[in-house]
């Protein structure tokens, strides 16, 4: 059954993941729009640096994180210097760590599903009078929905079943920082069995109903589309 | 030559590599012939879960006496082979000098943000830390202020790396056959904690598990085990 | 007012290069052979094409060393090559989505354009369930549904059928005679240069190769135009009297008078009239007893071959030029010298607005 | 030797429903307005749209009840609406597609595609890297290169200028006469349809209106394709003498003889020849001292109305029909009368093929 | 430095990241295929199931599976019945695992990827005369090509950084199931932070290389696409 802990560690997960989300869709949009539209030169060195923490495991990508979070690390002067607090086992952190972590999986579905727009849609909302900005949202936007769907749908699975390296930067703290995932992995560790169970058993059947109805609304638009 | 394939808790994992070396080799002056031990580093909770699940260990080293004890009860281990190999010890530490006082009155001072400790649900470190901070009648004014690893390494980390000012850590992190950590430590007396027991059993008989098991409870080793900062059973 | 434009875009292996004014009043033709650079003309003119250059339409520069006005900007409607429907848009949402952004609140070119393109039974659609030339009316109706200031259209009728070029035609015209838009016009078709066109642009091989007044450069013996099946010229008339008996319409002009069949024309009405180089024959005396109504007296003014067999024949009407396309047998029988004075059997003449 | 088909295929707001055949031998128009079905019908051919019907072609069974042959063991080549070519390939990977996977070795077909389609400067571009014109050009070349047993073609010129449709539609002619390849070909254009077209299929509204031999839909009063500007006859023909001193051929058919300037033609071929309706004058005498070559004996067969002002006169001469358009004035100066025997003054004849 | 052990789990992981990428693309990419063109009702929950593995932390992913694959488990018996010996801390494990867990970062990208063809250029293709598998390797995975390179770096990526997953089913034996993600974990907790560095260092450096080779192809190739 659900104890309180669990049920804490259940919102602070699926504030977790939301808030994750739309600030990867918010940094992620813009970035892999810019992506799919240069021709800088040195395009390839970004992708590969977004695609990168993938090949660390979590666990040890968290460790850098902590480091780097860390009193003496670089990014924990920063948010010292502006917050009065290193970022380390605060919500904050958490949401860094999961950014960083899932960027690839945002950025890299929704710079196919802009390139594959090509740019006749956009020259063509131009002349119809729309800014960049208009055009973007109107046009580019609508016609990478399928994109967004997955960016936001690999994006939010990865955050709740992320854990490595909120593992490490989190500290568990309940109400703070201990999610579901943790939360499933203590029950496992612990030989609770049953608890562990009930949790994943909940989780997965929560999540599918949420992706069936994502899926079924994106297809239903995507009607919309079809054709030549 | 044959192998041996030994679940080792992670915090005891650094030691028995050095306890490994030597067995090999003398198993090598011995019986003319190179014996490997292929150690396997991980949390109790899932070297149990494995083990229960057919994973193929010879030995498992756990890092308490429960998870030993359980796979006894279940008929996965050799009966009468479970036994104590050390004795993990509890410290206060922080990697700031002359921070933590040598009675650990730092505890109720209270001019940190965060003390880590590892989960006391996992890990038997984060229990004995529980313990402590219980018997000094702080834990219900310190809980605001824990941080938990998930294991004992991961506690350290947390500390070393500045996150938290200080935490409870085993001695045998900051105490290691060649060095010891900087930094300020209170060793936490016996007299409010239980000695963490570490358990080992037998999983599946043969001569070389055997001999491994009587090295590791020789001298030899021994002297290994505690200057490596734990105590002895 | 007009455009003044001077523009250099290159591709891979192409250049275009021109140099140009064009008139604001009324409808300028682009022609030119396939590859020419019809479109790159058209898509540096909406700032599609980055280009070094200078472009001013009427008081307002678009394009010079330092400045670059985004499309946006430009108040053009642009019809493409092809009809680029946006696919996440019903037609509705296609036609209302440069309205939207414009600043007239006026919907009644929108609501005509879609009655006049037949198009309001499709409204609900989804863009992608459309025929091609359903695809194409509907991308017609967009770009005017912005009220630009300026209409660019590249080939928009190439995909329609004889019924709906008729209808559409007119509304092109209405749009430069009444809303005063003026409109940039890229066709393969000489019937609707001649239909349409005030002034007419020859490009080939991203260059200009002639441009002017279009009956004047639809009756030039030396450009391309002039000869082939559909040489034709233009006269500039005015409605007359109307014949209710035979239901005539004549049309007065420099040189006399034409009659035609009845349109829904007043008197006094200007009108464009066409005239198809085989459709006029030519004549020593005037005959009487034929089908032909109308017969013209007209001077030789020029002679030019038409390959092998057949001649081209300049004609002063009055003011006004027309050609004629005869076989070389028939000019040698009627003894054809520049200057001979002989009359013209017009067959067929098409009254174009 | 032909295609039987009985198709129905439903769009949400449109089905089509044909029962048809259709012959094999040469060039089947279907032409029709926008929106009336025609690439809905090319599609069903193609097998790219499913439907429940029967569908023969020759001996082998396409489709019926049980059986569906999958469209690409049709044999057929398709040239699309839009040009639709690969964008991941290079213009000579796009046309050379469609002849890796025929059976056939012989590359002439594809390369005298690719010369009479001007299209072998661009083999080395990339897809997007060309004008609409020649995309459409590539994508025709692309469709022969398979070597098909029958070629489908939705508007394949309309994007074409007239210099290109020119060389393009000999070349047509071409692939039927010597390939013996059948063409079943969508176009708007009345022109093309009298170029090339030997069967008509008319649709409207998803049915078949009318179809038969082209040169008797041409002049059925009853049908709209003889109304309009570009009504027109089409009479069958063969080549007689040749004028050396005037560069003129000489044609003979069943009514008489028309004289033509000079086209590449010996004695004996077989050709088409088109007279517009518009270019047929009438006269009660046979007139002398004119431009026009071609005046021939012809008698009244029926009359229509042709708007108010204007009747349009079907003319036997010999075996043949002609169309004659002429204002109701000149017809009752002529008294006009089915039976009456007059002249037709033939300003202009069109030699197709 | 890099130990025996280390080199040992270096070998072990390119192994598992390259035949899981193979058989991952080989199984998504007829999935990814069918889902892109099937009017299927039931469609969205076979996508939901798809992506679900993700929400699961992957060590507790990795538990259900070792219970799974293990000397009790369904899958376990079954392949204890073929091969004589159970699924759970073999490298065939590893490879079932890796492929379960990484499902959705292949076929996902792939879908997208086909649905923005349409259906045009298949059809076009029938009309020359190519059989569905013909066109569908000569027109639709060549113009689907960045979403195959998504979909390999994603794929390939992740399981490299896998890691809970591997740990929990592979038994991290040297040599046999041991990783590099593992290796380079173990070398944290066992606070030998100087090889953790190197190895997490060189793996990085490694994977950076590869990637921008990868996305440098990529866009060469991609010169051939673009226009409208
Ligand atoms: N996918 C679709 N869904 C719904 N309706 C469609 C679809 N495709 C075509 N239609 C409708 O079917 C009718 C016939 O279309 P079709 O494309 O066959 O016309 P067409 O004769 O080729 O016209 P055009 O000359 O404009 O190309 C049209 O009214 C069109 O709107
Ligand atoms: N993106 C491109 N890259 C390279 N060459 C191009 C590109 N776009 C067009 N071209 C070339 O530039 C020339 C002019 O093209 P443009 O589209 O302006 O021709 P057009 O006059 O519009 O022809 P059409 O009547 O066939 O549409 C053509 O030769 C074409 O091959
Ligand atoms: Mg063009
Ligand atoms: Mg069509």
């Amino acid at each position: 059954m659900l104890n309180e802990f669990d049920l804490n560690a259940l919102i602070v997960t699926l504030k977790l993941a939301a808030i994750s989300t739309v600030i990867l869709l918010l940094f992620g949009t813009p970035l892999a729009w810019w992506l799919s539209r240069t021709r800088w030169k040195l395009k390839a060195l970004l992708e590969a640096l977004i695609a990168l923490p993938l090949v660390l495991p979590p666990t040890v990508l968290g460790f850098y994180l902590l480091i780097a979070l860390g009193s003496n690390g670089p990014l924990g002067e920063i948010s010292q210097w502006i917050s009065g607090q290193p970022l380390a086992f605060t919500f904050a952190g958490l949401v860094v760590g999961s950014v960083i972590y899932s960027l690839p999986f945002v950025v890299q579905p929704l710079q196919n599903a802009f390139s594959s727009i090509g740019s006749r849609p956009m020259e063509v909302a131009a002349t119809l009078g729309a800014t960049p900005v208009d055009r973007f949202l109107t046009v580019a936007v609508p016609l990478a929905r399928t994109g967004f769907v997955t960016a936001a749908v690999l994006g939010f699975a990865h955050t709740i079943g992320e854990f490595g390296v909120v593992l490490m930067i989190g500290g568990n703290i309940p109400g703070e920082t201990q999610v579901l995932s943790i939360a499933i992995y203590d029950h496992v560790e612990a030989l609770e069995y049953g608890n562990a169970h009930w949790l994943a058993g909940g989780l997965l059947l929560a999540s599918f109903i949420t992706l069936v109805v994502v899926y079924s609304l994106n297809r239903r638009f995507s009607l919309f589309k079809g054709g030549d | 030559a044959d192998e041996l394939r030994v679940a080792v808790a992670s915090n005891f994992y650094s030691t028995i590599k050095v306890i490994a070396e030597h067995f090999e080799l003398k198993t090598v002056s011995s019986s003319g012939q190179q014996h490997k031990v292929i150690l396997i580093p991980g949390s109790s909770g899932k070297h149990y879960a494995q083990i229960i699940n057919g994973a193929p260990f010879d030995i498992f080293f756990s890092a308490d006496t429960e998870r030993a004890r359980l796979l006894e009860q279940e008929g996965k281990v050799d009966s009468g082979t479970r036994f104590t190999y050390a004795l993990g010890k509890l410290v206060l530490w922080s990697p700031i000098d002359n921070y933590v006082d040598l009675q650990g009155k730092v505890l109720s001072k209270k001019d940190f943000r965060y003390l880590a400790i590892a989960n006391p649900k996992l890990a038997p470190y984060g229990k004995s830390a529980e313990e402590v901070l219980k018997s000094l009648k702080i834990w219900a004014s310190l809980k605001g202020r824990l941080v938990r690893g998930e294991n004992i390494a991961q506690t350290f980390q947390f500390v070393s790396s500045g996150n938290a000012k200080l935490g409870f850590v085993a001695y045998s992190q900051i105490r290691t056959p060649d060095h010891t950590t900087g930094g300020s430590f209170w060793e936490v007396p016996q007299s409010i904690y239980r000695p963490i027991e570490q358990q080992a059993v037998l999983l599946k008989d043969s001569a070389l598990a055997r001999e491994f098991l009587s090295f590791v409870k020789s001298d030899e080793s021994l002297s290994i085990i505690y200057e490596s900062g734990y105590g002895l059973p | 007012m007009g455009i003044e434009c001077r523009l250099k875009t290159t591709h891979s292996n192409f250049s275009l290069d021109v140099d140009l004014s064009i008139s604001l009043k009324g409808i300028t033709a682009i022609f030119g052979p396939s590859g020419s650079g019809k479109t790159t003309l058209l898509r540096a003119l909406a700032g599609l094409e980055k280009n070094n250059g200078y472009l001013k339409v009427g008081d307002a520069i678009w394009e010079s060393e330092k400045h670059f006005l985004p499309t946006h900007l430009r108040s053009i409607g642009y019809v493409f090559q092809e009809p680029s429907l946006f696919q996440h848009l019903s037609v509705r949402g296609n036609i209302e989505y440069g309205y939207k952004r414009s600043k007239i609140s006026d919907q009644s070119v929108m609501e005509k354009a879609i009655e006049l393109l037949q198009i309001d039974h499709l409204l609900n659609r989804k863009a992608a369930e459309l025929s091609g030339g359903e695809r194409q009316r509907v991308a017609i109706a967009r770009a005017l549904s912005s009220a630009p200031k300026i209409l660019l259209m590249d080939e928009p009728l190439a995909s329609l059928g004889e019924k709906h070029k008729k209808e559409i035609l007119p509304f092109l015209e209405l749009l430069h005679t009444e809303l005063d838009i003026p409109i940039i016009y890229v066709t393969h078709s000489v019937d609707e240069v001649a239909y349409l066109a005030d002034q007419l642009i020859l490009l080939d091989g991203g260059k200009v190769s002639a441009s002017g007044e279009i009956a004047e450069m639809l009756t030039r013996l030396d450009l391309t135009l002039s000869h082939g099946e559909r040489a034709a010229s233009l006269i500039q008339a005015i409605v007359g009297e109307y014949d209710e008996n035979y239901k005539l319409t004549y049309i007065d002009f420099s040189g006399g008078r034409f009659t035609v069949p009845r349109k829904q024309l007043s008197k006094g009405d200007r009108v464009r009239i066409r005239i198809e180089a085989r459709d006029v024959s030519l004549t020593i005396h005037q005959q009487s007893e034929t089908s032909i109504l109308n017969i013209l007296p007209v001077i030789v003014d020029e002679i030019a071959d038409e390959g092998d067999a057949q001649v081209l024949v300049k004609l002063r009407v009055g003011n006004d030029l027309l050609l004629s396309c005869i076989t070389r047998k028939s000019a040698q029988q009627l003894d054809l010298k520049v200057g001979k004075k002989l009359y013209a059997q017009i067959k067929s003449v098409a009254l174009l607005s």
